[in-house]
């Protein structure tokens, strides 16, 4: 296992620290927890947004804490989700008064420990509201669809809501219009290393990739022979439009994600390939971002992501964000 | 015969024992299915259970069980920290008041646990989780007129090792569809250890 | 090889199709070419920034192109710098009637293509400037530093700078200025694989890493065991710091760059220590970049830089850029 | 003797072939203290030249080595691009105006040439570069009375050996210092495959 870290125990703790290292003018840890914060947090009669789960995502979850964006990101360990006392911790940090949004990625660890926090903060007489997002179409079976990369465009638009001074009810309304309109699918061609065990996630051939793929290093739905970035990018993008159920003259916001070890080149060369199906499908993308946004450690492989767009997912996706990970 | 503080405390303790000695066979077991951090998640929370535990004077079983699932809940994460802590939380509950327990005390408390994690996770038998070792052995002990070491041992072993057939419907491993079959499930697995504790602790003092 | 890619001898002009296809409406492609220019250029009266080199460092240098930053970017064959035609075109699209700065860096293949491209350039009348980075502090001859990450910041702080509608004498000035106050250092834990040859660039052992590297898959100046994160945080910034000769009272810009597969979370161990660091030696730092600034590959590993600031730096350093790699 | 148009297209054609046989060694090379690129760059280059050449009819040797310059400077790129092409160009130079080039022409285009690369390249002798093969060659050459293909042989695959000992101060291998010795030079490899082919064309027709 070759990793630039120190004890694999640490990882964490440690690099919350870098992060808030970094931008220590925009964020703030709460003392004695893995949470980090808007360092103007709590702002008044804003909707505060918080989204969180287990580590070894990053940008995700900090890097998206900015105005317009994320009131704060809590941290599990890495690939865990946090627990309910930390998420707990967080709403309390960033109530203003007007409610607290949970962004929360449907995997049963999430969705149970974000849950217990939330009915802790409701025994304390703060306003709850939870969205779960279910954008992976590499599992049919809807209620049970991982969230994935497709959550930065709720952190976003939720975000953005919220700044407007929308109600909590308002900015979760929002956030579920993303969630129904947000579809995503990923292919690994290489497992990522969980820091404390130092093993592979899962062994795969040279001539193998694994197509439907978390961001976990659990193993995908298909094993199939290693393609090309045409094939790979058609794949993906084929099960995530049968799913989306686009029209000729709809808008689309693009991502396409790196998981982790795959060069930027590689995820252009998808993008090229998307953005040609696209435009025979006649669908404008309407925005496009490549680059790495919800990532797997080292695991090499991609994800395609499109959101529908309306009026108002594109009014509120180009208002100004200023999150380290995310400035628009 | 009722359970006692001293057999509550010997149950945690060695629970963790055998977690430790199995972390890496349990990570491994998830990582087949799941994410491989179940040894590790399940060692870090029973670690600092034994930690808190230690510390402290108990009165009560529910106590001994209310401070475990607190522990469990803050320091374990994923899907099994939740769960495991509702179980004890659950238990606790149930045990309220008394010094020992009494058997039926006991198993009513257990059955709690089992429908706390039934109800925290939204799950039932057969989707290949915990539960396919709590819900079954919950019934076997009900129908047992007093604690059992044999019978404890048996029937989470029995459990446990069914899981391996079962096609996951909840958790990660649903993920996987058929080809979660064939494996054990991590968190059965980590429970049939507890009841293996369990086992032990009632052995030693029948 | 595991990659994502098509043929492997289309990988760069394919990259670039990608690099168009996500952002049309800022930035374009000289057709037949493998030069992207900003979309309204040349601007009337700025001077035109141009930079580029071999690809395989993305997002260098075509996600740096915008308002703020680079008016266009030349891209080579992988790890190739381009050929003084290309540069010439580049040249002559971005230049505005008050000439081209080229941002070179110090690599014999860069330095003699960008050279003959400015003669070319200037046998046809355009006043063209060209500066030459060399922050990488691995090398000891100074003249023989290596242009590494660094050079980001001269894209910026040049590009801040000819927006303020500087002369080319001035343009030139400030970026002589960055080249003389930026350093950095590298170090691989694996080798990349450049898509032509298929082959790793270097072998390293399981406990080895490569101090001193560059960004082309060459090998470093120094092989050791690998180390910490802390440990090697220590050893790229007490080079760059010995160089770089701090007082207490200086701020510096920092940057910790990811070389490829080395996740963001080992980025901010790294961060870490840098800034713990530089807090006991009493130095500020004024702002951090922690990310995949200039890559090779699939490299893992990373690289520290710092830049000493003055007021102006600073300034430059601030002012907006709307480049997609490069929001500020 | 003099050097003719068909020579001067043989020798490009044959250097081409030299460097397409030896594409995946001249990039090993370029792989030990480089960085690996060496054979792939030169191997498009030759292509393209030949291909240029292919589709014209020439008058003058001057011109088949004009449009080569052209298309290495303008298809290879790197280090080596701008070298080759820049030696060419010269050697263009210095023997315009004649349909076949005499011994004292050519060893003064050859002398251009060298000097093309030195200049561009701000190379001397011993640096480790293909300076260290273009210098001596042109020298021994320069002593000689007419073309003697054995002579281009010897001289510049001793040259080419050479280059393994030295300590490089310029290109890439520079970073390298003392790692770099052992290793051949790539780039006066190369050379040492478009000295070959000329000799092979000398041969061929002497
Ligand atoms: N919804 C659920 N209901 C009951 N048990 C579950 C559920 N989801 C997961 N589990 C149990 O949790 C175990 C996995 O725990 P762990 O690996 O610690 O968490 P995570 O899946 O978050 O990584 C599974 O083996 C299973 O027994
Ligand atoms: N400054 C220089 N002067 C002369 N020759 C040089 C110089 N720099 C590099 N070379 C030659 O170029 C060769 C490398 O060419 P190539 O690999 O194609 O380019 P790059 O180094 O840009 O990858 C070296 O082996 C050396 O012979
Ligand atoms: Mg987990
Ligand atoms: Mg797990
Ligand atoms: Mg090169
Ligand atoms: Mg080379």
């Amino acid at each position: 296992m070759k990793k630039i870290i120190n004890d694999p125990n640490q990882v964490v703790t440690e690099m919350l620290d870098g992060v808030v290292g970094a931008y220590p003018g925009q964020i703030k840890r709460i003392p004695d927890t893995n949470v980090v914060t808007k360092k103007d947090a709590p702002v008044q009669s804003k909707v505060g947004i918080v989204s969180g789960g287990g580590s070894g995502h990053e940008p995700a979850h900090a890097g998206y804490i900015g105005k317009g964006m994320l009131d704060a990101a809590v941290a599990g360990e890495v690939f865990t989700s946090p627990t309910p006392d930390q998420v707990f911790e967080a709403i309390k940090a960033v109530d203003g008064g007007s409610g607290v949004l949970l962004v929360i990625k449907n995997y049963s660890g999430d969705v149970m420990n974000f849950e217990m926090a939330a009915e802790m903060a409701e025994a304390e007489g703060v306003d709850v509201a939870q969205v779960i997002v279910k954008d992976d179409v590499a599992i049919e079976d809807r209620d049970g669809r991982r969230g994935v990369a497709g959550t930065i465009f709720v952190h976003k638009i939720a975000g953005a809501m919220a700044e407007t001074g929308a109600s909590l009810e308002e900015v979760k309304a929002v956030a579920e219009k993303v969630i129904a309109n947000v579809r995503s699918m990923g292919v690994a061609l290489s497992p990522c290393v969980m820091p404390a065990s130092g093993k592979p996630s899962f062994e795969l051939g040279e001539d193998e990739m694994e197509v439907g793929i978390g961001i976990h290093g659990e193993p995908g739905t298909e094993r199939k022979p290693l393609a090309s970035a045409n094939e790979i990018a058609t794949e993906l993008t084929k099960h995530v439009l049968e799913d989306l159920e686009l029209s000729g003259s709809d808008e689309v916001a693009v991502m396409v994600n790196g998981l982790g070890a795959s060069p930027e080149m590689e995820l252009h060369l998808v993008n090229r390939k998307v953005q040609g199906i696209l435009q025979e499908k006649g669908v404008k993308a309407y925005k496009t971002f490549v680059g790495e946004y919800m990532t797997s450690l080292e695991m090499a492989g991609c994800s395609v992501t499109l959101l529908k767009l309306d009026g108002q997912l594109k009014e509120l996706l180009d208002s100004p964000s200023d999150a380290p990970a995310f400035r628009s | 015969m009722a359970f006692t503080v001293e057999q509550a405390l010997n149950w945690l303790t060695k629970s963790n024992e055998k977690i430790q000695e199995n972390k890496d066979y349990l990570s491994e077991l998830d990582q087949a299915i799941g994410d491989g951090d179940h040894g590790i998640n399940m060692a870090r929370g029973f670690d600092e259970v034994v930690k808190k535990l230690d510390g402290n004077d108990y009165k009560q079983v529910a106590d001994v069980w209310k401070d475990a699932a607190m522990t469990l809940m803050s320091k374990v994460g994923g899907a099994s920290g939740p769960l495991f802590g509702t179980a004890f939380l659950k238990m606790s509950m149930a045990a309220k008041g008394g010094e020992a327990v009494s058997y039926d005390a006991f198993i009513k408390a257990l059955e709690d646990g089992g429908a706390g994690i039934k109800q925290r996770g939204k799950a039932t038998e057969g989707e290949k989780t915990m539960v396919d070792v709590w819900s079954p052995v919950v019934k076997q002990l009900k129908e047992a007129k007093d604690f059992d070491a044999g019978l404890i041992r048996d029937s989470s072993k029995s459990a446990m090792e069914a899981t391996k057939d079962i096609i996951a419907t909840k958790g990660r491993a649903a993920y996987l569809k058929e080809r979660s079959k064939g494996h054990l499930d991590p968190g059965s697995v980590s429970s049939y250890y507890i009841f293996q504790a369990l086992s032990d602790c009632i052995e030693g003092e029948v």
